[in-house]
Order: C-alpha cells, then structure tokens, then sequence
C-alpha cells in the first residue's frame, strides 16, 4: 500500500517537472527533446533487467528450482516491456529530432535487435509441452542472448559501421552537457522508472509463484487427481537364492 | 581439454562427417541455397555495382541464411531419427556440442570456399585486401557456426523446430552479421571501416559463443 | 548393493505412471519388471538409465549401464561395426573386440552392411551388442525378446546369464515367458 | 479435379499445418521469422541504397530462404522420422505432392506478407507501382514453391539426397529467381524492366511446375 | 482368390533374399510367414503391400489392404484420433467410426494424446486400427503381437478371426505362439 502511494507521489511529481522543465540544450529541438526523460532511463533500465534475467536464469539450471525460473521470465518481459519503450519514444524522438522514424543509428539497430532476440525467447518458451524442459531450454537460451548484449552494446556502436546521430545527443547527457537542474531531474526519473518496473516485477513474479503452488498442488500436494498414494510398491520374490 | 575429451570430439566429428559423406544432405542444401542466393543477387546487380559496403552486406546474407538452411541439421536430425538417446547414453553433452558445432564450421567454410569467389566473380567486387577477406570469412563462419549449433542445440526438442530454428537463431546472428559487414568493407575497398577491429570482435563473438555453448547444452542435456 | 530406488514415482502432467517404488537389488540378481501396456515399465527403465527424469524419490547407484529398448533408434547410414566403433570411442574403451562382440550376437555377416538395410531382429542384437559392449555393471533391459527368433531369445537367456556374474539385470517384458527370468518381480498398474 | 482428389489434397495440407503450426506459437514465430529475416537485410544494406534491382534481389533471397526452410520440413523429414511409409500405404502421389507444396505456398505467402511491408519500410526502396508489386510476389510465390516443392519430392527419395537435389534445384530456381527479380524491378522504380511479361512468366512457371511435379512424385512415389 | 503371387523373389544387389515364392490364399484363410532373423518375412510383407518393388514374379490382388509392421513409424506430433482421421479422409471413408475403432483396440484413454507420448504398445495397437479402418481384403500383419500384453494379443487373435470372415491374412511371426494362427506357414531361408 505505501509502496503504491509513494508510486502515485513519484508519478504526479516527474510529470510534474516533466511540465516545467525547461527544454533540453544541445538538441535541435529542445523542447520537445523532453521525452528524453521517457527515452532514456527504460534503454538503461531494460539492460539491467535482461541481465537480471540471465543471472536468475543460471540460478534455475543450477538449483532446477521452478521459483528462479518464475524470476528469470518475469524480468525478462519486464525488460521487453522497458526495451519496447524504448523504442517507440525513440522512434518519436527521432522523427522529431532527425526527420525518419528508423533510420539504422548503431542504438537504433542494436536496440531493435535485442528486442528481436527476446521475441524469439517467447517464441522458445512456448513450444515445449513440459513446464519443466521449457524452463530449462528457455533459461539456457536466456544466457546466451544475455551474452550478446556487450557485443550490441558496447562492441557494435564502436565500430563506426554507420555514421551515428546518436553520438551528439550522448554527449549532451553523459559527458556533462546537461545544466545540472537538469541531471537531478533525469536521475529522479530514472529511479522513479526504476521503482516502477520493479514493482511490476514484483507483481509478475507473485502472480508466477502462485501459478507453480496450483500446478505442483495438482499432483503432490493432494496426491495426484487419478490416484491415491498406493504406499509403497516392493517387488515380490520369484524363487529363493541359491 | 585432456586426451579424453579429444577422442570424444572427434568421435562425434567422425560420425558427423560419416554420415554427411553418406547423405550430403547438409552440404548440398547449404551450396545450392548459397549459389543461388549469391547467383540471384549477381542477376540482380548487373546495372549498377554495388558500393563496397553493399557488396559486404549482400555476401554476408547469402552466407547467413545459407547456415540457418543447412546447419541446423545436425542437431534437429538427430532428434527426428530419434538417434538422441542414444547419444545421451553414449557420450557427454561437451563433446557431442563441440563435435558438431565444429563440423558444422566445417561445412561451412566449404561452402564459403565456393561461394565467396563466386560472389567476386559475379557482383563484380574489387579485394583491395585479400587477407582480410578470408581471415573475415574465416573468422564470421565460425561465428556463425557457434551460434547456429547453440540454436539447433535448444530448438531441437522443441515442438515446429524446423521454423523455430529459423526464428531464434536469425535475431542472435545479427550481430555476427554486423560485425562481418564491417570487416568486408575494408575488404572491399572502403578505407573508412574499421575492418581488423571487426574482425576481432568476429573471433570473439566466435569465442566466447563456442565456449558457453558446452555448458549450456550440459545444462540441458538430460532434461 | 548394485542398484537402490527408493520412493521413486513418475508423472505426467497430473498423471502419476506409479510411485512409491522401491527396492534393492544386490548384484547377481534379476529384477523382472511386468504389468499391461502403458503401465510404466519402460519409464521406469528410462529413469534408471538416466534418460528420464522422476518426479520423487531417487536412484542410488555407482556402476556403467548398458540400456536396450525397441524405442532405442540407431544411426540408419552407419554400418554395424561403425557403430560398435563409434561406441567404442566415445566410452573409451580399448580398441580390438568389435569384431568378436558382433559375432557373439550373431551379426558377423551383416557387420558392413548399413543399419538401414537391417532387419527388426538384427537391429534388436545390434542394440544388445551396443550395450553389453562397455561390460555393464546393470543391465537395463526392455522387451529384449521382441522380434527375436528362437536363436536370439537363447542368446538373451545367455547374455542374462553372464550378466548376473557381473552384476544386476533389470528386465521389462510383455511376454509371459521372459517371466521365469527373473529372480524378484515387480507388477507395475496393478 | 474431383471431390476426392480435393479431399485428399485438404488432408495433407491440415497435417502438415497441424505439425508444423501447432499450438499459440505458430503465428508469432512466422512473424519473428519475418521480422528476423529483414532486419538482415536492413543491415546489410545501411550503407549506400541499392537500386531498385538490387532491392529486388535482396527481397528475392529472402524469401528463398523462408521457402527452403519450409521445404525441408515438409519433404525431408518424412524420410527422416520414417512416415514415408505411412503415407505410401494410405495417399496417392498426387495429393500429397499438392496438399505439400500448398502448405509452402501458403508458408511462403504468410511470411511474404510480413517481409514485404517490412522490406519497404526498412531497407527504404519506393514503391512505384503497388498492383505489380503485389502481383509480382504472389506469382514468385507460387513459383518458388512449386520448385522447391518439386525439388524436395525428388531429393526425399533418391539414394544419397544431397547430389540430387543440388543438380535439379539449381537451374530450376535460377529462372524463377531471375523472373522474380525482374518483376519487382519494375515495381521499385526501374522503367527499363519488362515486368508485367515477367510476372506472367513466373505465373507461368507456377503452373507449369505444379502441374508437373505430382507427375514426377508419381514416378518416383513407390521406387 | 483374394491373393496369388507366383515366382516372387526380392534381391540386394547380388544377394536373393528369397525366390521362387508361390502361393494362393483363398477368401477365409491365413498365412503364416516363419524365418530366422533377417530370413526375409518383413521383405516380403513389404512387397505385398506395396512398398517395395519385387526383384522377379507377380503379386495380384483386387482388394484393399491393411499393413502393421513394428518398423512403421507413425506421426509422432499427432493424437492417436488424428491418426485416424487423417486416414479416414485419405481414404475417403464416411466419419463416424474414430472412437469406436480407437476403443476397440484399447486406446479409448489416450485418443487426445500425441503418439509421441504412446508406450511401445500403445503405438503397436495404433497401427492396428489403423490397418483394420479401411475393413481391408488383405491383412499383413509383421509381428503384430511384439510388444502387446495378453489383452493385447487376444485383440489380434479376435481382430484375425473377423478377417478370415472378410478376406485373406498373411501374418510373419519370430513368435512359436502365433504359428498356430495360420492355416498353412511358409517358412524362410530354411
Ligand atoms: C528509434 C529511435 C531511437 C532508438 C531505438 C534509441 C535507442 C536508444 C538506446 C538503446 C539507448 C541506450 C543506450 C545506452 O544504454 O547506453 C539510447 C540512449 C539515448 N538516446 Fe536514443 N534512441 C532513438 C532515438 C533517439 C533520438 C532521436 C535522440 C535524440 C536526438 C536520442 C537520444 C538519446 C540519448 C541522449 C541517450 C542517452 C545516451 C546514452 O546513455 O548513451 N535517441 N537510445
Ligand atoms: N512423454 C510422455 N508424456 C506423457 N505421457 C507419457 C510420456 N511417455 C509415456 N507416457 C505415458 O506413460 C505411460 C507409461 O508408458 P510406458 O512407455 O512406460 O509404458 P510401458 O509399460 O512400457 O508399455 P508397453 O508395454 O506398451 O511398452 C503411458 O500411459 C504413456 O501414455
Ligand atoms: N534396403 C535393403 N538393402 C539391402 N538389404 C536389405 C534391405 N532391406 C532388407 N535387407 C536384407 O534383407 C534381409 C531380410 O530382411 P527382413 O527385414 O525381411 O528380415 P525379417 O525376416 O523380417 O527378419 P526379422 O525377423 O529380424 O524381422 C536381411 O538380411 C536384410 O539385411
Ligand atoms: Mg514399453
Ligand atoms: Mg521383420
């Protein structure tokens, strides 16, 4: 309850100074390059989850505890929800900003083709009959898409395969050309972000837990829905041993 | 790396190639879909040469998509003959992935072989740096070889593997296509490419898939 | 103690197969494993082979297993002794008894002949070969009988038979002759 | 043409679209395919814009591509999980070559409709003449699919696969390819192509291929 | 005469597997086809059905016919109902009797489960109703009792009885039990 009042606070307060804000230096359009506050922190935050997603998911093949397996997903499609955001405050930012809505920039494609790989991950997830194997196969799979994210993130844009826009405007945030009203504005909104999706995480992943008690409570705990426990099953002697 | 998981390695290899020799399945379907890929695109380039970095771009999708086409096999085949458990009896899941995953580099440097002078020769490319054509070739192929035989690895037990195959291994190669663009460019005469810094990152992506893939597929080797 | 389970059960989605089975086998003995179709024998010898896994309990054992079903598929473009070599390597075993373990099972005419061409039965001896190959501690055997002739089944009893000298046998079977196997049984769906 | 010949030829198409496509997950794996697969393209072609031919080439292979995954699926893997029988003892050729190459047809033409939009927008080509684009996929669709179909037949039955198909895929898929291209030509703005006469070609060729590729699955259906 | 071949012989490459097979089963009779492994049974099965192409002689038959052979591997993403279906529709037959065949030979239970979860029995029973569905002229039937239990082989004994009622059944067995089905036995390879 006081976890969702202070959510309400934080929201009214960002929007808040999400109007009053003056315009952002150092972009063509500096007004309306605002949405930065909505572009931003989910392209950091989505990372952060994905990875969070791997480490759950090493977790799960090392204990086969169906609980870490719930974690590993429920970040996982917080991360997509974030990487979604992403995206399309991007596209508009960009169409504002550059004139296209896709234009190829390396953050644009790098982005897009995390997105993409976590798509196949659903894709993955959903074709295996047992709860068991899909969790497995889908963990393993959630490793090693998390393995690309350094080439996409930090290999790929240096490798000046395409001309960048984006560079001017990472400038303008993390090499300090930001007024300094403006950096505590975006590091508020970036915890607030961050508050949130947690907290959806958190809810994903009460929701999952609950589906593993029914599923499990389906067989052990009430004994299985055809049978009742025989007890135990000794085999019988045949003859004697010589 | 002792003597024993050598003689597992090229045990499975030996099978791999065994088989193949038998069927060709695999490296057919891989060659016919890349000349025809790279034939297709030579038609279609005839007005107008490419610019170098579209020309490193069109060599690299034929060489993709011909390794999700022919690739995938060695895993998904042995699960649709039901060979699998017999193979899970035998042998451990780090031989078995490396066996085939380097069989599948194998198979596709062959087809690479054939099908990168075919490009030279029908799109009308000019190498300016011959070495760093083929150690980018070389270096992407098993790249992509990596990649592919993790994803033929996971998508094998899977129900509708086939397109499966098709859809989780085509975002995680993008990457390796990237970087592959960018060392071909050079190649291709674009002087502004950073094309040795790609190559580089192409033996790592190659590295470091190959080496989490044994371990992964451990993971999921007797579920 | 050679193989020890101990509240073992298997389910399928909601279903159990069976559960709460238990028991010991020392070495020298054969274990028969009986009950109607689809009443869980070869899931259970899949769990004892490693190729399932249970759903409760647990299997205690600390020796090689040799595991023959007529669900078990082989490498149809390999020939006979390819696959008794390639076997052999993977297991790493020393290299000279391919040849005389084919003969034992009686394949030495078809040992080049690829397993496509094979017959149901040749197949059958070929997958007993296969698993007695690495001298196996427990023998874990699914309807070994089925679409063998009179020779074969003999060569099953003799196979049996050597194998109680080196350990356990655990033996699934529809055929109420294969039966008089066994040493202890167990009824599975009963 | 009869009712049975039509019953028949719908049996085989709802097995294989209940194989292949079982479950929620069919259609979003087309999509992610789709997607996957031009987003290949998109990166291979950032730099410099390729011309309208190119653009056609490029949009050609990767629907080749798609196209040859599903091939295998459908033909091969009957040999592979040994249904070949079953399905001798209870079809007749000639629906189960039609029923088969439908099902790529229809494969095809699902992943076309995600990849041609997508095309468009991401490697940025301008459509200059919609109706011929539209006309021109479908008719290459058709055609692909019945060549590759036809090829696949062939290839799942002959001794040693791989040879097989490789030598009659090739110079049946050029043409198809190269009228494809021609066709698109047009529609992505080069006045120079015939395009119109090489979407009847194509749709030619559809029917031809098809007409004759239950004739030869016939010949072979029970060697 | 529901079934005569005259100088039948199959040969790989060099080797004959067998010649000079002549028989005439008239409408109410069984074969039954007896061989050492590899003698040739399920060769000649095959031929009968269609499968393979004779090396010499001829087989003629005006009838419809049903096959079960334990080498036949069925769809293993479709249910044991879709199997039949599938089959109803290519064969053209009217849609009611799925259920009531599938029940018939014991299968009414796992109608909605995919074969690929079907025990070894399980599938046996399968192809069984799916020879019987077309109420075939000429039944072959390879084995049919490997791997069923004894409800399951007093199904194949009733489903032979109906036969001889319908057409002609030629039956190869490495079973001494099943022999006495038949009413004449052709052994191979002797
Ligand atoms: C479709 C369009 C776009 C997409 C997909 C996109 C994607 C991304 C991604 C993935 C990041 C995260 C980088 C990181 O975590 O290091 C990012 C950061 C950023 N983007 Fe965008 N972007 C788009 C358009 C734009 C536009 C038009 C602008 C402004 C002109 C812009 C400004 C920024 C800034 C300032 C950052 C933070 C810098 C940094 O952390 O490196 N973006 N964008
Ligand atoms: N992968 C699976 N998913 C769901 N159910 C399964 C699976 N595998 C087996 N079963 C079910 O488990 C039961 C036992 O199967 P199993 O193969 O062990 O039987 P069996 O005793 O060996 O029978 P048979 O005598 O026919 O060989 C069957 O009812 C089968 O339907
Ligand atoms: N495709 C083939 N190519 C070459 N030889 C073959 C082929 N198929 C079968 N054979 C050979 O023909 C012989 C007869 O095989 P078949 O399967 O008919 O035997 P069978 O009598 O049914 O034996 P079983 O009792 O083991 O089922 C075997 O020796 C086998 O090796
Ligand atoms: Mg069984
Ligand atoms: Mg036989």
């Amino acid at each position: 309850m006081i976890y969702r009042i202070f959510l309400l606070l934080a929201g009214i307060g960002v929007t808040a100074l999400y109007v009053w804000a003056p315009g952002a230096k150092g972009f063509p359009q500096e007004e309306s390059a605002k949405i930065l506050f909505f572009h931003v922190p989910p392209a950091m935050l989505c990372t952060l989850f994905y990875l969070w997603g791997a480490v759950m998911a090493i977790r799960y093949l090392m204990s086969k505890d169906l609980r870490f397996d719930v974690r590993s997903v429920a970040a996982i499609e917080v991360g997509t929800l974030l990487c979604v955001l992403a995206t399309v405050t991007g596209m508009v930012f960009a169409k504002v900003q550059w004139g296209a809505f896709w234009e190829w920039d390396p953050r644009q494609t790098s982005i897009f083709i995390q997105l993409l790989i976590y798509a196949a991950y659903f894709a993955l997830r959903y074709s295996f009959p047992t709860p068991v194997r899909s969790a497995a196969y889908s963990s393993a799979y959630a490793i090693f898409a998390a393995l690309t994210a350094p080439f996409l993130i930090f290999i790929l844009p240096r490798l000046n395969l395409w001309p960048s826009s984006h560079a001017g405007a990472n400038q303008a945030v993390v090499g300090g050309g930001l007024d300094p009203t403006y950096r505590t504005i975006f590091y508020t909104t970036l915890v607030v972000i961050l508050l949130c999706f947690a907290w959806a995480y958190k809810v994903r992943v009460r929701e999952g837990e609950e589906g593993l008690l029914k599923e499990v409570s389906d067989g052990l705990a009430t004994g299985g829905s055809d049978s009742p426990d025989p007890g135990v099953v000794r085999p019988v002697r045949l003859r004697d041993r010589d | 790396m002792n003597s024993s998981w050598a003689r597992e390695v090229a045990a499975i290899l030996g099978k791999e190639l065994r088989v193949e020799l038998r069927g060709r399945v695999g490296l057919y379907s891989t060659l016919v879909f890349a000349v025809g890929a790279v034939t297709a695109l030579g038609i279609a380039s005839i007005r107008g040469e490419p610019s170098p970095s579209l020309a490193a771009g069109l060599l690299w999708v034929a060489l993709l998509f011909a390794c999700v086409v022919g690739l995938a096999r060695t895993f998904l085949s042995e699960e649709e003959q039901g060979t699998a458990d017999l193979l899970r009896l035998l042998a451990n899941p780090g031989p078995v992935f490396w066996g085939k995953a380097v069989f599948n580099m194998l198979l596709l440097i062959a087809v690479a072989l054939f099908v990168v002078p075919l490009f030279v020769l029908f799109v009308k490319v000019e190498v300016v740096a011959p070495f760093l054509l083929i150690s980018g070739v070389l270096c992407g192929c098993a790249g992509l070889a990596a990649v592919v035989s993790m994803c033929g690895a996971l998508a094998s037990r899977a129900q509708g593997r086939g397109l499966l195959m098709g859809v989780i291994s085509l975002p995680l190669l993008l990457p390796v296509l990237a970087a592959g663009i960018t060392a071909l460019r050079g190649a291709f005469g674009d002087p502004s490419a950073e094309s040795w810094s790609a190559v580089a990152s192409l033996g790592g992506m190659a590295v470091a898939f190959s080496s989490l893939g044994p371990y992964l597929y451990a993971a999921v080797w007797k579920q | 103690m050679m193989l020890s389970v101990t509240g073992l059960g298997k389910r399928f989605g909601p279903r159990w197969v069976f559960r709460g089975i238990e028991f010991c086998l020392p070495a020298g003995e054969a274990l028969v494993v009986t009950g109607a179709n689809g009443a869980g024998k070869s899931t259970l010898l899949r769990i004892l082979a490693g190729l399932e896994v249970a759903s409760a309990g647990e299997v205690v054992h600390h020796a090689h297993l040799g595991y023959v079903s007529p669900e078990l598929s082989l490498y149809s473009q390999l020939t006979g002794i390819e696959h008794l070599e390639f076997a052999r390597n993977l297991r790493g075993l020393p290299a000279n008894s391919d040849e005389t373990l084919l003969e034992s099972v009686g394949l030495s005419d078809a040992q080049n002949v690829r397993v496509s061409a094979y017959s149901t039965g040749m197949k059958a001896r070929l997958r007993l070969a296969l698993a007695i190959q690495c001298e196996p501690g427990i023998l874990l055997l699914d309807e070994p009988g089925a679409s063998l002739d009179e020779e074969g089944r003999s060569l099953v009893e003799r196979v049996l038979d050597e194998q109680r000298s080196r350990g356990v046998v655990v033996l699934a079977t529809n055929d109420p002759a294969e039966r008089r196997f066994g040493d202890c049984e167990l009824k599975l769906g009963a």
